[in-house]
């Protein structure tokens, strides 16, 4: 069988040459580097390089700027609570975009929830973009942080962090920018972006999983989430996990050497995604802004009507495909993405909902596979729905292309489902 | 991937249904049609029974819903084949979990919609008779 | 060069075979175990064979039971804080004892800042032990945890975790062990020891490092401390660090096949170290108690007189011996390890410290030449000690055997330094 | 370790000086002899000298200390050979520092504390000369 992965904003395959520079930090360089012999130093000397080699992806004033952590949810959590907990005499308000991910939004009702801090979630426009005039109308003389990410990881939107950062300038104010969905797809830059904070996460660009990177510039104090040994200058604690450390560094290097190649192959495959779909399926609907300029290069997201997301999700894996999807059916708590209710999509959409994200090795003949297979799925799927029987007779309207013929499915799906959540 | 082992998100009975549904379609001359919706995730089930002699002779469904929901409408449609109308008053979306060997935790409630499209269709029947019989 | 690694307490090289085990999650099942699709369920299923292969370990009641960290640090945040938060209701102080690791005092330290949580210390007697009776004592009718390490990891003593248990469960108190200095070492038994958290490290016992365990018993209510996605049932957001979770998991499992094997060989190596250097060495002294059931079998922690840590630490190197040290001059805080000053070691003492930790990879050969490189550094850095010639001039006395001659170093030191900490 | 790399806390200055320490030991008849203590760490430092004509003709050293302070007491021994008291007075352990191509932040402190026994000795020397005198 055919095995196409379309999940890169999950995670990515390590590169080879991270492995390699891993390996010999297991079982051979497997010193703690806080200590003080050769065991130690030599990993201490690891560590070190790696912290320049992502200190020069995101052209960071320092290597002491970065920490690292154990993922890109920790980074979040310390780029807020341990930003908050530096700065709490300074103020209690922050302002995010309500498109976050939710290592953001939770961070933030922690302490909202624990330290009497109170938020601010500034709408987006229907394709998952801040206004930088919202954010700035959202600051009151409380707020200390603005937290928004570079691209929002379910559809895709970049958003206006230059923009926004000249507003925090000007109002003395932090930014923290979420860049994990960014992050190896897109050139970053801290100190042109103008934010005291951004968060990226390896694994996200063919590093390893178990390593997170927060940036933190000398003007943004940030005190320790994980309480122990003085390690990452006391900012921490915990023995660091060195070779996913080492492989870090090298996944960054890898990924500013060949960033260039990397965004010119996926665009193309993106475009041609895009116009395959759009082209052989009836009723869809890509969420977030159309390919280019305002949107990552490397993902789609789709909203296909009439029939729901963990169906195609599955089928398509059943083809050896590999994708995503907001839909409350892949989701634990049973709720459609935040993101897709933040840019007003209807709920059935949502619910047909499935997310593509490209990588460095598919081609083309694996994008054509994927339009092909899709088309399949869609029909299969139609074929088992009750709405898009009544669609057919023309009882229910489309929300994507109206004919005007009556109510649309989610009028419809509320209408007939007459009972609360369970 | 190199390791030998079908790694699939649900158990293989319900893959079996979801990949091969039983009774999916419609029955244009059904006795009785039961449509319910799912509020918590948004999910429609659809179930059309031929009633005949107080038995369900035939039963189609349809579907808008996950992988679980897909399976939970085979496998119950599958499951009141002859039964008797009191036997289906009393169907409960538990026969349809073990028939499908369990489902995960959070997706109880698709046989439940089943139980729930099943009884809906029976009410539909019942309305359809009262207004036959007056 | 020699090359001898007696730091196993800081880190332990990664088995052969948690390696390989590992391998395959780096490049070929690189998924996250969040996603759906086979790429996902594949690594979800390795997950939960590690997260079993850790309840075997220690034998939880199931492996529902763990929960994995990012390492040992942030699995002491975890059950300190997230226990904490999840039962503030109930009361807001708790009980440690004096030599808990720093990352168990520094978090009650945070709630003690911003929690409002008060705190007892229980001191503990000259090598290291703690009273259960002084636990029973300190406990109040606010106290909801008590938090007493199974192993210290600076002296190695046990402590007794049983005894203390039944006074928690008596009263109705969950009780956090710290078992990170033991695990691997010394047979776990969560049930029999009456804990109701427990953590551990699995680079210590030859895992990986990025990765943690927290033993939660479904009586102990946990929250989350890291905020996001709802990954490990909730408990700990953020993408899974699957590669060494899989190689914990065999590191657990080789751990409890070996477990005899284990500590018979660092046993028997321990007791010849420890006859070599008690009858090689003049003024030395064990801390902590000697090598018994009192005493994890695989560390010994010296105090040579007149010499001071740092010196002998650098030395053992260039012999290529790594070992570790409680010396003030080997923290960056510039403070003799708080174990040391809790057992009432002479500030002298604690300054002339080092600790040596054994593996299953140690030799005879390697315990001798250590002995004999030790006798050459002590007679090296004693020509140079100040201290080593008033002793020799009987202006000061020695505290581990004292002539009756004078004040000791310490009380010297003190009359000879008289400026305050710089 | 299979890299050829050597990995040593300090730079090759440092290390030198802890591994073949300068002017380790006593001076039997010295002029000065100061001994210092650092608080903070309990390092303990002395140094003895040898003057003649207001010069330092010679000077010892010995150190209970980190590997840092052992090299200071070395490095700061040398650099005052032949120099005048008054040069003394003003001697500052950046130049001890600087010599030793740096030290760690941390360790800064063991440089301080070679400067501090420095001034002991000599204060040791005028105390002593001043007896004479009277
Ligand atoms: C935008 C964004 N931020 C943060 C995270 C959290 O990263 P991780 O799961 O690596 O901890 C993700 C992961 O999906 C993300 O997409
Ligand atoms: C007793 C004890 N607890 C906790 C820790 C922290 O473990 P880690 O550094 O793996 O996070 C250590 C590490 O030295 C320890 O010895």
């Amino acid at each position: 069988m055919k095995s196409v992965y379309l999940d890169h904003q999950a995670s990515t395959p390590l590169l080879p040459e991270a492995f390699e520079a891993m390996r010999p930090y297991f079982t051979e360089a497997f010193g703690s580097p806080s200590s003080l012999h050769r065991f130690g130093l030599r990993v201490r000397d690891g560590v070190k390089t790696a912290r320049e080699q992502i200190a020069t992806l995101i052209n960071a004033e320092s290597p002491d700027d970065i920490i690292f952590t154990s993922g890109g949810t920790e980074s979040a959590n310390l780029a807020i609570k341990g930003f908050a907990d530096a700065n709490e005499r300074k103020g209690n308000h922050i302002v995010l975009a309500a498109t976050e991910h939710p290592s953001v939004i939770n961070s933030i009702e922690y302490l909202e929830k624990h330290h009497g801090f109170t938020s601010t979630k500034v709408p987006v426009n229907a394709i998952g973009q801040i206004d930088p005039e919202a954010i700035r109308a959202a600051i009151t003389d409380k707020t200390i942080l603005v937290s928004v990410h570079l691209v929002n990881h379910d559809i895709g939107t970049i958003e206006p962090i230059k923009e926004i950062s000249k507003i925090t300038q000007e109002k003395g104010i932090s930014l923290f920018v979420d860049a994990v969905a960014a992050a190896g797809w897109h050139p970053i830059d801290v100190q042109s972006l103008g934010c005291q904070l951004l968060s990226l996460s390896p694994h996200r660009f063919y590093g390893p999983k178990g390593v997170g990177v927060l940036y933190r510039s000398r003007k943004a104090r940030v005190t320790s989430l994980i309480h122990g040994g003085v390690q990452e200058n006391g900012r921490r604690a915990g023995t660091e996990n060195v070779p996913a450390i080492i492989g870090a560094g090298v996944a960054a290097e890898v990924a500013l050497r060949d960033m260039g190649d990397r965004i010119a192959h996926v665009s193309r495959l993106q475009k041609r995604l895009y116009d395959g779909m759009m082209s052989r399926i009836k009723f869809i609907k890509l969420n977030g802004p159309v390919p280019g300029p305002d949107r990552i290069c490397n993902s789609l997201n789709w909203s296909t009507e009439f029939i729901e997301g963990e169906g195609q999700l599955l089928l398509f894996d059943l083809h050896g495909i590999a994708v995503a999807s907001g839909s409350s059916c892949v989701s634990k708590s049973l709720k459609v993405s935040h993101v897709l209710s933040a840019i007003g999509l209807d709920h059935a959409l949502a619910q047909g909902n499935i997310i593509m994200s490209l990588g460095k090795d598919n081609t083309e003949e694996e994008i054509d596979y994927v339009v092909e297979t899709f088309t399949k799925i869609v029909d299969r799927l139609r074929t088992m729905s009750p709405m898009w029987q009544e669609f057919q007779e023309q009882k229910i309207d489309s929300v994507i292309s109206p004919t005007g013929i009556g109510q649309s499915f989610t009028e419809r799906a509320a209408s007939v489902s007459g009972k609360p959540a369970h | 991937m190199s390791d030998q082992k079908e790694y699939t998100l649900y158990n293989d009975t319900v893959m079996d249904h979801f990949m091969n549904p039983r009774n999916m379609g419609d029955l244009p001359e059904a006795d009785g049609v039961g449509e319910v919706g799912a509020a918590a995730c948004g999910d429609i089930m659809k179930i059309s029974l031929k009633i005949r002699d107080g038995k369900i002779e035939d039963a189609r469904f349809k579907t808008f819903g996950c992988g679980s929901a897909i399976a939970s409408s085979s496998m119950a449609t599958e499951l009141i084949k002859g039964r008797t109308i009191d036997e289906i008053k009393n169907f409960s979306n538990q026969e349809v979990v073990d028939a499908l060997g369990g489902l995960p935790p959070v997706k109880i409630h698709c046989s439940v919609l089943a139980e729930e499209a099943l009884k809906a269709a029976i009410e539909d029947y019942e309305k359809k008779n009262a207004a036959v019989a007056k």
